[in-house]
């Protein structure tokens, strides 16, 4: 079995823990992830703030690159990046004019078949249908699952689970033997491409989403996106200054959690490299 | 059969984003629920839907207003208020534009440089080396906001934990970067 | 010379433009009389080819009119007729029919002065253009050569 | 051999001022086939249409053209002279000599000679005119009233008053409608039940109706004046006969955790139960889904409960077939429940509600005898939001429409609440009050002058619970838009009315049209409210769109007096102005190709089709068939059909062309 990734600038720098379990996590299930040669930076929030047609051009290689390496689907774990290349999936699929404009920048050729799956997608497909077999440590804990924004809107282009109150990463999580909470703050925005520019909206907003689920009593808040995971995790210092508090509610990839339940180390789905310490007692 | 439409004039901003990006400002009714949704209205001189009122008055000095606001750069692109609209107005897509528009047009909100001096220097490394050079975002960031001292503690740990790549990655197609980065910036807004 | 006075047959509904033409009448608002009005009970029933045999038998100008969209007497009629229309608009401009010679629009039955105009800027649009023959020699020759070929 | 008249009139000077009327006649009586053609001052009057009548005879006349003013004018009068005079009236016609010709031209050659193309337009079409004879149809004198809410109780009790038999079918076990779960009425406040109960005794008692409850319509044919209904009266599962409705049954059942439909699930009913204790027929049926004799064989607790030994468990289903004139359809409206909003509470919250619930919480013989108490623990809401709008004037997620009643249900439950919870707090977010209506502005201001109701205006982004507490995001548009938050006890939602529940369907089984919304709709928007575009069948209440009781009781007895017009004949006259499709001789039978292209845009229904057979019954040809009892004669199916089999009585193909023709001075 074999499929493409596409891991994005963040899981390539500040989102290493993200990509080693992810990667772990493939290695159990026998899934070779291949590497879309080659790939650039999607242009993330920058990019569609101040150039919309680079911001549109930089995602279409990337998916140029993966018809031409025959990765028919590619696992995009980030959550901003997938936002990104099927948002610009969509466009260039129904305005043709912006498509043909496009192909002449990139210079290459694009037809916008590729299948985008998002981390949910693909644990859904490739992993949970095999998961009650290698299931070793159930993750028996209360989680949040926090969605953010990029997994599910805009929902008419994304099409995937349904924009308020969305179940899918909380039914990955059941599966793995977690009890996730009712948690009304699962699609607010953390403040995600603020975390350098505006640490304070981000410390408000990131704070008032841990205080919540601290307050129904979670154990783990469960992100599959690396900005969320930064502004969650790495920001602490600043939400808990903000806040004049001591949030230690710890943030966990979703694929962190599973690996642990498959029975990988810590280390091996890279928990150590989290600024707020997790304590898994297991 | 048709009658012949009584189009007057227009060379307003709602103009401009009817015709860049197909969001129609007079869809907008007024309900608000883009403002009560919106993780940053209260930080924002103008909320959504306010925005959205000054741009349906076709007015000069309120079109100058939106474009000098702070709120354009607020938005953060969290599309909460798009997925609520109950007109589906595409604020974000109109928030990419009015921001292009306020660059373009010299009238950038002197409060939200830091953020436009990082979505700079975002694109600016990605420009030269294909992909994100964290380490090198933070230097040219700090050079262009002159927000020497933001930060200064997290370098560290983020190295520490091996989130800090010392030197960059250049991707084989940096030359076809940097013609994309060429070809998309004639492109007028 | 006498100026051309061109022929111009009006296909119109009985409930809306019958009845606004009844009403240019009645307010006595002067109308250029080149054109004559075959009524029908609905613009749905106005078959096309009628429109095609007019121009065939030299009328020089046409004008359908019926009801309003969604004021037609008959609820549906005049949203078919439209719709039929759209069709064969295609279906005369590929057979070589000159659309400016055909005027569609929708008087209601309160929009007296609105015939009035409709019928003027029709027949000085129509009176412009000049006779219609193109379209009467084309008929005839192809008649002509459907003879000679059988 | 034709022999047409043809008179011109002067109308005083109206006409022959301008048009040379005698130039017209002399040129119009060469023209062949005109056997007769004269000039008169006043057509119209008495002794203009003696003249007519009189020519007709002594010239042997086989078609006249009367060319005076508009036919919309003067037709029915001069069709009725030739009939008098023994000619067919459809040989009658008119040419628009005024309005159409000397009203709007100047005086001069050309107006003459316009004047000749038009009346000889005439003339050429009335040669070929047919005698046509007026349509007649019986009328059964019985009407159908499908629907016993307010609206359906209000039409059958005024059709029974004017002497005609009525059937009234209802889908559930009583009559009343939602008006019978209403607490209080805007705008005055009075108890609903106590202006409903009369006239839901009223129709059980009335001679001239006959009730038919927990039934549904099956199936329709045939077209006004003639309809064949099927009825389907579901089982009781009691004989009404029997049964004194003594209640003793409803107490014993042991099945009691049913949620109550009355009760919008805040209460709980036993299997075998009446509605509610005003219900009419107040008699029980068992709910055969929930009753535990009917899941698991034993029970049978209510048969030996019962004094009358009404219990009858094998009852079937009956299936009635009855004739009727006239349809009313009243099936009323229903309401969006709360899970249609995911944001406001994913339907999930036990103290978000929906208007219909906080009007059972408000009645007095609700399930908390009237307090205001929220559901999810009996405590009373201190501080309450009621959220306006709520999938209503929303295209993307709910409807595009305004519901027209929740605004002023709104103001309504928000001083409901303040009279029973002095001490308690209401806002209410809106986007605009639409309180038009004989003192419904004046009720809205008095919730917010008197009663203190907080009017925000502004839409809810969410709603989520926290300790609790209903947490709800709104924003105040007149603050300059400023978010914010009230942590509030209980929300009321406004949500949006729409169609019933089988609206659809049952348009279908009527041969109605519905719109995009499953709404009835009207034939025309304006001037033909009440009338469906079937003949004969017609609507009443919130079928049609949300309404209010006082419009809703209106147009029912609007649509009353529509059914009493058609009744007060026996026999219906139509004009035959109708399509029919043309027959030839076997084995053809007509050129009709059976593609019933023309039934798909026929906007009434109208075509339908009809098999010819051979000896062995075997369908040998199928064409399209017209029922002249529903055709309005649009001939629509006439410019479509390709095959030129589908024609229309004055307006044939061959007349049309002809008129082409004549102006065209091809004749
Ligand atoms: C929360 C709320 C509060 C309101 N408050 C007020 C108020 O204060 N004042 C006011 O004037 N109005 C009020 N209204 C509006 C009022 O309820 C309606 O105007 C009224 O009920 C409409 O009556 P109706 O008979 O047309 O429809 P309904 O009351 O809906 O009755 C329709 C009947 O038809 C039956 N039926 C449905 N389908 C079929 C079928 N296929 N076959 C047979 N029977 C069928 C139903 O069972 C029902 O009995 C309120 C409405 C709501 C939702
Ligand atoms: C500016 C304006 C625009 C409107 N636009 C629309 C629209 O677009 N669509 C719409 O649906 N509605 C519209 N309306 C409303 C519409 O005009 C009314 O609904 C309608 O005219 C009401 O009809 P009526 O027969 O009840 O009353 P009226 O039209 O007022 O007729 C009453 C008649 O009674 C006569 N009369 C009065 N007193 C006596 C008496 N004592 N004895 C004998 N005869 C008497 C009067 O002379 C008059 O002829 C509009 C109204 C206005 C003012
Ligand atoms: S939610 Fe949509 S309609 Fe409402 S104010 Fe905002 S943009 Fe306008
Ligand atoms: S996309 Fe921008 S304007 Fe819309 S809700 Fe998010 S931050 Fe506010
Ligand atoms: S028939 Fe008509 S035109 Fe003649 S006098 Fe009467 S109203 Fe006038
Ligand atoms: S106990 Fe018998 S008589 Fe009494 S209500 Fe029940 S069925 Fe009717
Ligand atoms: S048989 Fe059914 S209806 Fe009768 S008492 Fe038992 S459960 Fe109730
Ligand atoms: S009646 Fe009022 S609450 Fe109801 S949809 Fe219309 S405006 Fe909204
Ligand atoms: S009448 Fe004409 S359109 Fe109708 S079914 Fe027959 S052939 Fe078809
Ligand atoms: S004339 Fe009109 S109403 Fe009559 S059958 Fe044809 S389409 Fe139907």
């Amino acid at each position: 079995m074999k499929i493409g990734i596409y891991p994005g600038c963040s899981l390539n720098g500040s989102a290493r823990d993200y990509n080693e379990s992810v990667f772990a996590i493939a290695k159990v299930f026998d899934i070779e992830l291949v590497q879309i040669p080659d790939w650039n930076c999607c242009g993330a929030t920058a990019a569609h703030n101040l150039n919309k047609e680079l911001s549109l051009a930089l995602p279409a290689r990337i998916l140029a690159l993966a018809e031409q390496n025959g990765l028919d689907e590619v696992l995009v774990p980030c959550a901003a990046c997938y936002s990104r290349l099927v948002v610009t999936q969509h466009e260039l699929k129904v305005e043709p004019e912006i498509k043909n404009r496009i192909k002449k920048v990139i210079e290459l050729d694009y037809r916008g078949t590729t299948k985008i799956l998002n981390v949910i997608e693909w644990l859904d497909k490739y992993i949970i249908p095999g998961i009650e077999e290698k299931l070793v440590l159930p993750f028996k804990h209360k989680v949040a699952c926090y969605y953010g924004c990029l997994l599910v809107r805009p929902n008419k282009v994304l099409n995937y689970d349904r924009s308020e109150d969305p179940q899918t990463m909380d039914e990955v999580m059941r599966k793995i033997g977690a009890d996730p909470i009712y948690f009304p703050y699962k699609t607010e925005c953390c403040g995600a491409g603020f975390s350098v520019s505006r640490t304070d909206i981000v410390s408000k907003l990131s704070g008032k989403i841990i205080e919540d689920a601290e307050h129904r009593g979670a154990e783990f808040m469960i992100v599959a996106c690396p900005m969320c995971h930064s502004n969650l995790d790495m920001r602490r210092p600043d939400i808990n200054q903000y806040f004049k508090t001591k949030f230690t509610l710890p943030i966990l990839f979703v694929t962190q959690a599973l690996g642990l339940a498959v029975g990988l180390s810590p280390k091996e789905v890279g928990l150590q490299r989290h600024f707020v310490p997790v304590n898994i007692d297991s | 059969m048709s009658h012949s439409s009584h189009q007057i004039e227009r060379n307003s901003l709602a103009f401009a984003i009817e015709k860049n990006v197909d969001v129609h400002t007079q869809k907008c009714y007024q309900c608000g629920k883009c403002s009560a949704g919106c993780p940053v209205a209260t930080e924002m001189d103008m909320p959504p839907s306010y925005v959205m009122r000054l741009l349906q008055t076709e007015n000069q000095a309120h079109d100058e207003n939106i474009l000098q606001s702070q709120s354009i750069w607020l938005c953060i692109s969290c599309e909460m208020c798009l997925s609520r609209c109950p007109m589906e107005i595409d604020i974000p897509s109109m928030m990419d534009f009015l921001r292009q528009r306020s660059i373009k047009q010299k009238m950038v909100n002197p409060k939200a440089k830091n953020i436009v001096a990082f979505h700079k220097s975002f694109l600016n490394t990605i420009k030269y080396t294909g992909r994100l050079y964290e380490l090198g975002l933070i230097i040219d960031y700090k050079r262009r906001s002159l927000n020497m001292l933001q930060d200064i503690t997290l370098a560290p740990k983020m190295i520490s934990r091996g989130k800090l790549h010392f030197i960059p990655e250049m991707i084989k197609g940096t030359p076809q970067i940097s013609g994309i980065f060429k070809k998309t910036s004639k492109k007028e807004v | 010379m006498s100026e051309f006075e061109p022929k111009v047959v009006a296909f119109v509904c009985n409930w809306c433009t019958y009845a606004g033409a009844d009403l240019t009448g009645t307010s006595r608002i002067k109308y250029a009389s080149n054109v004559k009005i075959i009524r029908f009970p609905c613009t749905g029933r106005i078959d096309f080819m009628l429109l095609l045999k007019s121009f065939a038998n030299g009328a020089d100008g046409i004008i359908v009119s019926g009801c309003h969209p969604n004021d037609c007497h008959y609820t549906s009629g005049n949203f078919h007729a439209k719709r039929r229309w759209i069709m064969f608009k295609e279906l005369m401009d590929f057979m070589g029919i000159d659309m400016n010679r055909i005027t569609f629009s929708w008087v209601s039955a309160a929009e007296g002065a609105r015939w009035a105009e409709v019928v003027n800027s029709t027949v000085t649009r129509v009176r412009e253009l000049g006779p219609y023959v193109s379209y009467k020699q084309m008929v005839n020759t192809s008649i002509e050569e459907e003879v000679t070929h059988a | 051999m034709a022999r047409i008249g043809v008179f011109i009139c002067h109308c005083g000077e109206n006409i022959s001022a301008t048009v040379d009327c005698g130039r017209v006649a002399e040129t119009i009586g060469k023209l062949k086939h005109v056997a007769y053609s004269t000039e008169y001052k006043y057509m119209c009057s008495d002794p203009g249409q003696t003249l007519i009548k009189d020519a007709i005879k002594e010239y042997k006349l086989t078609g006249i053209v009367v060319s005076a003013c508009s036919p919309r004018m003067h037709e029915p009068t001069f069709r009725k002279a030739a009939a008098e005079a023994g000619l067919n009236p459809y040989l009658c016609e008119m040419a628009n000599l005024r309005e159409h010709c000397s009203w709007v031209h100047e005086k001069n050659d050309m107006t003459t000679e316009k004047a000749i193309d038009i009346v000889r337009i005439l003339v050429e079409k009335v040669k070929i005119n047919n005698a046509l004879l007026p349509i007649k149809v019986p009328v059964t004198k019985t009407a159908l009233v499908i629907g016993g809410g307010i609206a359906g109780i209000q039409s059958a009790l005024d059709i029974a008053n004017t002497g005609h038999k009525v059937i009234l079918v209802e889908r559930s076990p009583s009559i009343g409608g939602h008006m019978s779960q209403l607490s209080e009425t805007f705008p005055t406040l009075d108890c609903s039940q106590c202006i409903l109960t009369p006239r839901m005794v009223e129709v059980a008692q009335h001679p001239n109706i006959t009730l038919y409850t927990y039934s549904e319509v099956e199936s329709l044919d045939g077209f006004i004046g003639n309809f064949t209904v099927k009825i389907r009266k579901k089982a009781r599962s009691i004989d009404e006969k029997d049964c004194t409705g003594c209640g003793l049954c409803t107490t014993k059942c042991p099945q009691k955790k049913i949620p109550n439909e009355f009760e919008e699930g805040m209460g709980f009913r036993p299997a075998i139960y009446t509605p509610f204790p005003q219900a009419v027929p107040n008699k029980p049926v068992i709910d055969r889904e929930h009753c535990t004799y009917y899941i698991k064989g034993k029970c049978k607790v209510c048969e030996i409960v019962c004094p009358t030994k009404a219990i009858r468990f094998d009852q079937p289903d009956q299936i009635l077939e009855i004739q009727i004139g006239a349809i009313v359809i009243a099936t009323g409206f229903d309401i969006k429940r709360t899970d249609f909003f995911p944001e406001y509470g994913f339907g999930k919250y036990k103290d978000v509600i929906d208007g219909l619930q906080f009007e059972r919480l408000a009645s007095a013989s609700g399930p908390t005898g009237g307090a205001i108490l929220r559901p999810s623990d009996g405590v009373v809401p201190k501080n309450i939001v009621f959220v306006a709008c709520a999938g209503s004037r929303d295209p993307a997620k709910g409807i595009a429409y305004c519901s027209k009643i929740c605004c002023m249900y709104t103001a309504k439950h928000a001083m409901l609440y303040k009279h029973k919870v002095h001490e308690g707090k209401a806002h209410v977010f809106y986007m605009d009050i639409r309180s038009a209506g004989k003192n419904y502005d004046e009720f809205v201001r008095r919730a917010i002058e008197e009663d203190y109701v907080n009017y925000i205006r502004g839409r809810v982004s969410t709603i989520y619970e926290c300790d609790g507490k209903l947490i709800v995001k709104g924003v105040d548009t007149l603050l300059g838009a400023q978010p914010l938050e009230i942590v509030a006890d209980m929300v009321v939602l406004a949500t949006a009315g729409v169609a019933n529940s089988g609206a659809e369907e049952l348009a279908q089984k009527l041969h109605v049209s519905y719109d995009s919304h499953k709404f009835f709709a009207e034939a025309h928007p304006k001037l033909k409210p009440v009338e469906t575009n079937t003949a004969g069948i017609f609507l009443a209440g919130a079928c049609q769109n949300p309404k209010d009781i006082p419009d809703s009781v209106s147009q029912a007895s609007g649509a009353a007096v529509k059914v009493a017009a058609l009744f007060s004949q026996n026999e219906l006259t139509r004009e035959p102005l109708v399509a029919f499709v043309n027959r030839c001789s076997p084995p053809l039978y007509s050129t009709c190709v059976g593609c019933f292209l023309c039934q798909s845009v026929c906007p009434y229904q109208a075509i339908e089709r009809e098999e010819f057979k051979n000896r062995d019954g075997k369908t040998i040809k199928t064409v399209a068939k017209i029922n002249e009892g529903l055709c309005q004669g649009c001939g629509t199916c006439v410019a479509l059909c390709r095959s030129k089999s589908i024609d229309l009585h004055g307006y044939t193909n061959n007349q049309m062309y002809t008129e082409v023709m004549a102006l065209l001075n091809v004749y």
